[in-house]
């Protein structure tokens, strides 16, 4: 993935000076957008793929677009946040859960700039909440894992115990266990959401315990190469590491927020944007897919993913229809129920299946 | 149970080693009298350096250099400031680290995320073949052997050359050394210098063959680790191999201890490597031998005439 | 009576006719700031022949030894060797032309061997093996009848080994030239007197000898020539012969009249101020000594024989076993626990610079260092009066230079040992312990260290650790000889024998 | 030629010089690194001053970051001083968090007058303690106190995410590590309704309370002179351990103020992001300051402006954030080298023949 680097470096400059320059009279209203990342944009990862939906509401010919990277949660993101609110931002997202008390606070004081918030779940006038159903892609995903372990097996390597993250897991084993009642998901936790060289040590933990499948929620690609030079198989996350690991990626659950950003550049530009919204977006939407699955999978394992796919997409959410049994044993989620949005947003046990712990 | 224990050692090897060759590094500026606590960003910078260059050049060992000279350029910084400017040991090392730090940050955004060919792990040939030993020590990289073969050579250095003995001599006593007709400005830059270039070649383990991929932060703490062994080896590289192992010991096995499955809170497990750097530290303070410390470590040489 | 210690084989030794120099200092100038250290110097050294060199404490001795062992470089002027001028840019230069230094402080690698501390610099091949180099320094050693083990660590020597590990250097360098810098000022009198025989044995040699020293005796015992250094100019050189007495050559030296004995009267004794008890541990074995107002008491003995152990438990920094040590009457422990700024015990140790002041300070700090009680309201310190009273402790001691602001560092030893003396006596002590209190000083401040402490029994009682047999003498109601962590006797100085007997004690000899 | 030569005197102005050097030749650096970069210099430098000093509202924020910053780094100088090498600032900081929150969840109902002294003292003792532990570990171990305390950072935010991830997790967070907010009283409100908060009025007396101290008080006399070591504090009767463990408590302490302003007054509540490593900043202030309680002030107040200008570019130019802390790096090396003209000066050597 040298390509999309060389192409943001061109265009960098040219977009500065446009930003600067006045907006010439009588044009339709300029739709400034503004983007903070809590890591660097880089070439993979979390925030490279919110990057990427910057890029596309960049491509928008009545909109600007400006970014802020490696911003720290807490304190400083604050002072991020106002500076581009006075900087006149039309719009500015605001892309990790951290970043939700100072959204808040600056928001309050910018009525006119509208917020949106990734991950987090407060909102306001002017704060509206986003994030996307990435469970789903990796309920899919599991299916896929599940099918192909030998061992029955599975390593998880995740970064923190947050809902977000225990969510996947939980979906990831629904995924596995449907398909292979049989099959164990090891959890590792990391602590940190980017960190290759321990990242590839915790996979290589899993791989050396008897685990064939690794997947990770982190935002390198080291799981990926450790399952390769073990000769395992890999799922990736965040966008399609495919290329990392040519002979071990099986599939990743990626990020495609591109069409909703501009979806929503093109709300504020018609005056159309609501605040006090909490939107979660699924595989609908697009905002959620996984990745061509690589040629080792069976045609059988692919058709099955495909169909459970078109179900996802016609709006079929059924990952966490009961029954669902947490680690104890014991039926969590009732018997033909899908827990409530809020339940899932809170979700901190893990189900039947997982080998680790929540804390 | 030697399902477990023969991958764990393979990993202690493996986790052990960046650490080893850092503390080889710092010990080799320490035996020159000067106290470098800088390695944690050299070695961030170094990583670098080593990354960058094998993924312009494609060479996994031009890269491996190029995080050696990297290494060398940082350490002779320090030189400057200390063994030149007399500026206090302490802080100019913190500041090092800080300006590692931020040179990474700063200059690596762009490889964020990118892979460079790197060392890939291969059987030792006929070594490897031996049980146990073999698993555990001759299917790595290329870069694990070379390890072996460093604390021999640093061993070598200092009792059988005589410009060991002449480093050794200005870690001990600079007047000294310099009333036998040698130069101790020049053997302690030497000393920082050299031992940046082996603390650059830890770095350079981190980004080509601990993982294949750039990031910020890969040192992860490991350089201030490699100053704490740096004491508990008492400066012998025997022990700066034992030291390193432990920590990559402990390091794969609290990683390995979860991947089994345990209801311990990963915080604490994760605390485990900087507990024992302290306890490491307070065994060998029990142990109580000062004088292994070079005698004139972290104080300058005044100018004189 | 110490004169009759070195006796020299032959008295004079003219220089032989035609003789050229081996070295010439040729108007060699040096400045350290505003400092003048050395001026315009002009000197010849010939082969055969030992030259001491005489001066006061920053006459600029070393100064001038340290650019002729290449260590600094002279601001004005050169060196000549053998009649050819040479610049030498580093101690490596030197040492190529032959000038070897021994300095006041040992150049000693302590962790390394006593091989790889002759051979450092000199080892010939980048490899090297520690065994061969041990049997080439053994060989050494054997031809040159000295005896020491040459794998044994520094750190396990005592001063007089190291000093035969220094000679051992020049002389595997074959150093044409010798620079000793106050050799003595550590070595027992026997050591002492095994060096000059060394030197005797190397002048024969035809090696030329430059030698420091603050001991009159015995530069007019050794010397060939005797060259008087007064700040930083040569004021003359003297035939030994020529010299009448030890006070001749001292009011020489300081251009004045210098009285070299001090009036001791007797002063009236009074109640035990230090009792030490059955003392083991600590590297002594049943160490009893006791000390009394109105008397001084010297210790004696060889650097390294646990003198240092006796006066850190005395003195507190390190803790003594139970029921050893009573000052004033007191257990250690309670002493300490209840001890005052002043009026009661107070401690000259022999690091002047690193322990008993502060180098970056300026003189109010160091005076407050001990005295910061007395100037203390509640929790604040009264820097005002401080200042005052430094200021007329400066005065009356006569310490340059003269400013209160001037920092530890920057004064000579001599003034240093004046500045901690002056602060000691204004904390009127009842047990004053003085280590070493005249090591490196001149004749004329050593004369008033002596004076100031003598004057101070009728106050206090003094222990005087010193190595310094003729200082014992001359200052001691009692000398106490240590040896090996022991006493090995107290002898009271009324006893006319006392110098004879010292001398056997010291190196362990009881009859 | 040129020679070294030691000076008579310190030179009455020379760090003041050597400090604004500094900052000139490490702003003329990071100029070449941004055309480095292919960015216009010039501008860049502009785009940092507006950032910093450029209106009213980055002035604020500059003061809002330069609390914390003081704070810290008057604990640093004070270890620094008597030359014991307390890194672990950051972790002080995070006890010192944990001990407000602990206070402030413990006892949410207290009005404010009572509340926040409790987490001030909570947080001064937990601060402390946390630093005690390395002095302990030196005085009676002999461990070197630089790697304990440092480990001692990494372990103080693993304490604090096993705090914010378990025990102390707000059930309304939906699982995500944060405490519940802070109620009114464990807040420090802003001062006359601008985000500069009391905090400052905080800092100011704490600064002059130990400027006072280290000048006119015993302890402060006794804290320099065991600067130059155990053994000459024994010498001089001064109690080393007692006085160890004083300094460190306080510079824990401090800290730990530090992270109970930052908690209380600007998070409202404790999470993991808290950390942004205001505990390795303040060891360059603390030097750049030369360990002079007033000089921290201004030091602080200029890093803080550095870091919030150099966000400003970050915004403007897309420059990594990192910017800011190489300046940081730069500025410290350069100044610990020209220190050396304090003690030495280069004088022409007069040519030879
Ligand atoms: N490195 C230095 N820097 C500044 N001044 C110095 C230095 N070395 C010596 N001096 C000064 O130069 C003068 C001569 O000093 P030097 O050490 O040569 O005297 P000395 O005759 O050897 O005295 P002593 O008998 O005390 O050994 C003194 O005033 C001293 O303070
Ligand atoms: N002068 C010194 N030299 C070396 N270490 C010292 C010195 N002073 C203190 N220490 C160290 O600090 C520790 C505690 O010092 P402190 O001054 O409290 O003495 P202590 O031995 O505890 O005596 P006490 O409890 O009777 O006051 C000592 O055990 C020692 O390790
Ligand atoms: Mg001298
Ligand atoms: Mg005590």
């Amino acid at each position: 993935g040298e390509a999309p680097q060389e192409e943001k470096k061109a265009e960098e400059p040219a977009k500065t000076e446009e930003a600067q320059a006045p907006a010439p009279a009588g044009e339709a209203k300029v739709v400034k957008t503004g983007f903070i990342y809590v890591s660097p944009v880089g070439d993979a990862g979390y925030s490279y793929a919110h990057d990427l939906g910057r890029q596309a509401v960049d491509a928008l010919p009545y909109a600007t677009t400006k970014y802020a990277e490696s911003v720290p949660e807490g304190a400083d993101s604050e002072r991020v946040l106002r500076n581009m609110a006075r900087e006149g931002m039309d719009v500015i997202f605001a892309t990790s859960f951290g970043y939700m008390d100072p959204v808040m606070k600056v928001a309050k004081e910018f009525p006119d700039t509208k917020f949106m918030h990734c991950s987090g779940f407060k909102k306001g006038p002017n704060v509206s909440n986003y994030f996307g159903r990435i469970y789903q892609a990796r309920y899919l995903t599991g299916l896929i894992a599940g099918s192909m372990t030998k061992s029955n097996k599975l390593g998880y390597v995740a970064a923190f115990p947050i809902p977000e993250v225990i969510r996947g897991i939980n979906a990831f084993t629904l995924g596995a266990r449907e398909v292979n009642p049989d099959v164990k998901v090891h959890v590792v936790w990391t602590k940190t959401w980017y960190d290759p060289a321990l990242e590839k040590d915790a996979a290589k933990s899993l791989l050396d315990a008897g685990c064939d499948v690794i997947t990770q929620h982190q935002d390198s690609p080291a799981a990926q190469e450790a399952a390769q030079e073990a000769g395992a198989y890999a799922i990736g996350y965040n966008s399609d590491m495919a290329s990392f690991a040519p002979k071990a990626n099986l599939t990743s659950a990626i990020w495609n927020w591109g069409p909703m950003y501009v979806k929503t550049v093109e709300e504020v530009r018609d005056g159309t944007w609501k605040g006090d919204q909490s939107m979660w977006w699924s595989m609908q939407d697009g905002v959620v897919d996984i990745a061509p699955m690589g040629s080792m999978v069976p045609d059988d394992v692919k058709s099955m993913v495909n169909a459970k796919k078109a179900e996802l997409m016609a709006g079929k959410d059924t990952v966490f229809m009961g029954p669902v049994k947490n680690q104890a044993g014991e039926v969590a989620i009732a018997e033909g129920t899908t827990p409530d949005d809020g339940a899932l947003l809170g979700m901190d046990w893990f189900v039947e299946g997982v080998v680790g712990t929540t804390n | 149970m030697w399902d477990f224990l023969i991958p764990l050692f393979a990993a202690t090897v493996q986790s052990g080693t960046p650490i080893l060759y850092a503390t080889l590094g710092e010990m080799m500026t320490e035996k020159g009298g000067v106290l470098n606590l800088g390695v944690e960003g050299i070695m961030a910078v170094s990583a670098l350096a080593a990354f960058w260059a094998s993924f312009v050049t494609g060479s996994p060992w031009l890269g491996f250099l190029a995080g050696g000279f990297a290494g060398m350029v940082m350490a002779s910084l320090h030189a400057f400031v200390c063994v030149s400017c007399l500026g206090n040991q302490v802080v100019s090392g913190l500041a090092l680290t800080i300006l590692g730090g931020g040179l990474t940050h700063f200059l690596g955004v762009p490889y964020v995320g990118l892979a460079a060919p790197g060392f890939d792990p291969f059987n030792f040939p006929l070594l490897s073949q031996i049980p146990f030993l073999g698993d555990i020590f001759f299917k790595h990289d290329m870069l694990v052997y070379v390890s072996f073969v460093i604390p021999v050579l640093f061993w070598f250095f200092f009792r059988r050359t005589s410009l060991g003995l002449h480093v050794a001599a200005t870690g001990e006593m600079p007047a000294a050394a310099a009333a036998a007709g040698l130069k101790p400005i020049r053997l302690r830059y030497l000393a920082v210098i050299a031992g940046g270039f082996l603390v650059g070649l830890g770095g350079a383990y981190l980004s080509l063959a601990y993982t294949h991929l750039w990031t910020n932060g890969l040192s992860g703490g490991r350089g201030w680790i490699a100053v704490a062994l740096v004491i508990f080896a008492f400066w012998r590289p025997g022990r700066a191999v034992v030291g390193a192992y432990l920590f990559g010991g402990v390091m794969a096995f609290q990683l390995r201890l979860q991947a089994a499955g345990t209801h311990l809170p990963s915080s604490l497990l994760l605390m485990l490597p900087y507990l024992l750097t302290i306890l490491v530290l307070i065994l060998s303070a029990w142990r109580g031998r000062r004088i292994d410390a070079p005698a004139a470590l972290g104080t300058n040489i005044e100018p004189e005439g | 009576m110490t004169d009759q210690m070195f006796v020299r084989p032959v008295r004079t030794r003219p220089i032989p006719e035609g003789a050229r120099p081996l070295v010439s200092l040729k108007g060699l100038t040096k400045r350290f700031g505003k400092v003048l250290a050395n001026d315009a110097i002009t000197l010849d050294v010939y082969p055969g022949r030992i030259k001491a060199l005489l001066g006061e404490n920053g006459a600029g001795k070393s100064t001038m030894m340290s650019m002729l062992a290449g260590r600094y470089k002279p601001d004005e002027g050169w060196i000549e060797v053998d009649g050819e001028p040479v610049r030498f840019t580093s101690s490596k230069d030197a040492i190529r032309a032959g000038i070897g230094m021994v300095y006041q402080h040992f150049m000693l690698v302590d962790s390394m061997t006593v091989a790889e501390n002759v051979l450092l610099g000199q080892e010939g091949s980048f490899f090297v093996s520690p065994r061969e180099m041990e049997h080439r320094v053994g060989e050494l050693a054997e031809r040159y009848g000295l005896n020491i083990a040459p794998d044994a660590h520094i750190c396990d020597l005592s001063m007089g080994e190291r000093q035969l590990v220094e000679i051992l250097k020049l002389l595997y360098r074959e150093s044409r030239i010798l620079i000793f810098d106050e050799p003595t000022a550590v070595l027992t009198p026997e050591e002492t007197r095994n060096l000059f025989e060394a030197l005797w044995r190397m002048t024969e040699q035809g090696k030329a000898i430059i030698f420091i020293s603050h001991k009159l005796e015995e530069v007019i015992a050794l010397a060939d020539e005797i060259a008087i250094l007064r700040r930083g100019r040569i004021e003359g050189e003297l035939d030994p012969a020529s010299i009448e007495s030890k006070a001749d050559l001292a009011s020489r030296m300081v251009g004045k009249e210098v009285l070299l004995e001090v009036d001791r009267q007797p002063a009236e004794i009074g109640d035990k101020v230090l009792e030490v008890k059955n003392l083991t541990g600590l590297g002594l074995t049943g160490v009893d000594l006791d000390v009394r107002r109105g008397e001084i008491v010297a210790l004696v003995g060889v650097a390294g024989n646990g003198q240092k152990a006796l006066v850190e438990a005395v003195t507190g920094l390190i803790r003594p076993p139970q029921d050893t040590v009573f000052i004033m009457g007191k257990p250690w422990r309670k002493f300490f626990a209840e001890s005052t700024w002043n009026r009661s015990m107070c401690y000259i140790p022999e690091d002047r610079l690193g322990l008993a002041t502060l180098p970056n300070q300026n003189l109010v700090d160091n005076l407050l260092l001990t005295t910061r009680k007395g100037f203390a309201k509640g929790p604040w310190l009264d820097k005002k009066k401080a200042a005052k009273h430094t200021t007329r402790l400066i005065e009356k001691f006569d310490i340059r230079p003269g400013r209160i602001h001037a920092l530890a560092w920057q004064l000579s030893g001599g003034n240093l040992q004046k500045a901690v003396l002056a602060r000691e006596l204004y904390r009127e002590p009842k047990l004053i312990v003085a280590e070493q209190p005249t090591q490196g000083l001149d004749v004329s401040a050593t004369e008033e260290v002596w004076n100031r402490l003598l004057e101070t029994r009728a106050m206090a009682g003094v222990l005087l650790v010193t190595g310094d047999l003729n200082e014992a003498l001359q200052l001691a109601d009692r000398v106490a000889v240590i040896y090996r962590g022991r006493i090995l006797g107290v002898l009271d100085n009324t006893d006319k024998d006392i110098a004879r007997k010292v001398g056997p004690l010291m190196a362990g000899i009881v009859d | 030629m040129l020679k070294i030569r030691k000076r008579d005197e310190p030179w009455k102005w020379g760090a003041l010089v050597v400090f604004l050097g500094a900052l000139l030749f490490s702003l003329v650096l990071s100029a070449l690194l941004l055309k480095g970069q292919g960015k216009d210099a010039l501008y860049g430098l502009t785009v940092l001053w507006q950032g910093s000093f450029g209106n009213v509202w980055s002035l604020e924020d500059v003061l809002l970051k330069a609390i914390p910053l003081f704070l810290c780094s008057l604990g640093v100088a004070v270890a620094f001083r008597m030359q014991i090498w307390n890194i672990g600032a950051e972790g002080q900081f995070a006890l010192g968090a944990i001990g407000a929150t602990w206070m402030a969840l413990a006892f949410p109902g207290l009005p404010r007058f009572v509340l926040l002294p409790l987490m001030f003292v909570m947080a001064f003792i937990l601060g402390g303690v946390w630093a005690l532990i390395p002095a302990v570990l030196r005085l009676k171990l002999r461990v070197n106190e630089i790697i304990s305390t440092l480990m001692l950072n990494y372990i103080a935010i693993l304490l604090l995410d096993f705090l914010v991830f378990g025990v102390w997790k707000d059930p309304a967070s939906y699982g995500f590590p944060m405490t519940p907010e802070f109620t009114e009283g464990a807040i420090i409100p802003g001062i006359a309704g601008s985000r500069v908060h009391w905090g400052i009025v905080f800092c100011v007396v704490v600064g002059i309370g130990l400027w006072a101290f280290m000048r006119f008080t015993r302890l402060g006399f006794e804290l320099t002179a065991s600067g130059e070591g155990a053994r000459v504090a024994r010498y001089a009767k001064i109690r080393y351990g007692m006085l160890v463990l004083l300094v460190m408590g306080l510079s824990g302490g401090f800290a730990g103020w530090a992270g109970c302003v930052e908690t209380s007054a600007v998070l409202n509540r404790l999470q993991p992001s808290l950390m942004v490593g205001y505990g390795y900043t303040a060891i360059v202030v603390a030097w750049l300051a030369r360990l002079e309680p007033l000089n921290i002030a201004f030091a602080s107040f200029l890093l803080a402006a550095l870091r919030v200008g150099v966000e400003n570019m970050q915004l403007k130019l897309q420059i990594p954030a990192a910017f800011g802390t190489i300046m940081e790096g730069i500025i410290l090396l350069t100044v610990l080298a020209g220190q050396f003209f304090l003690t030495y000066k280069l004088v022409r050597k007069p040519r030879q023949e």
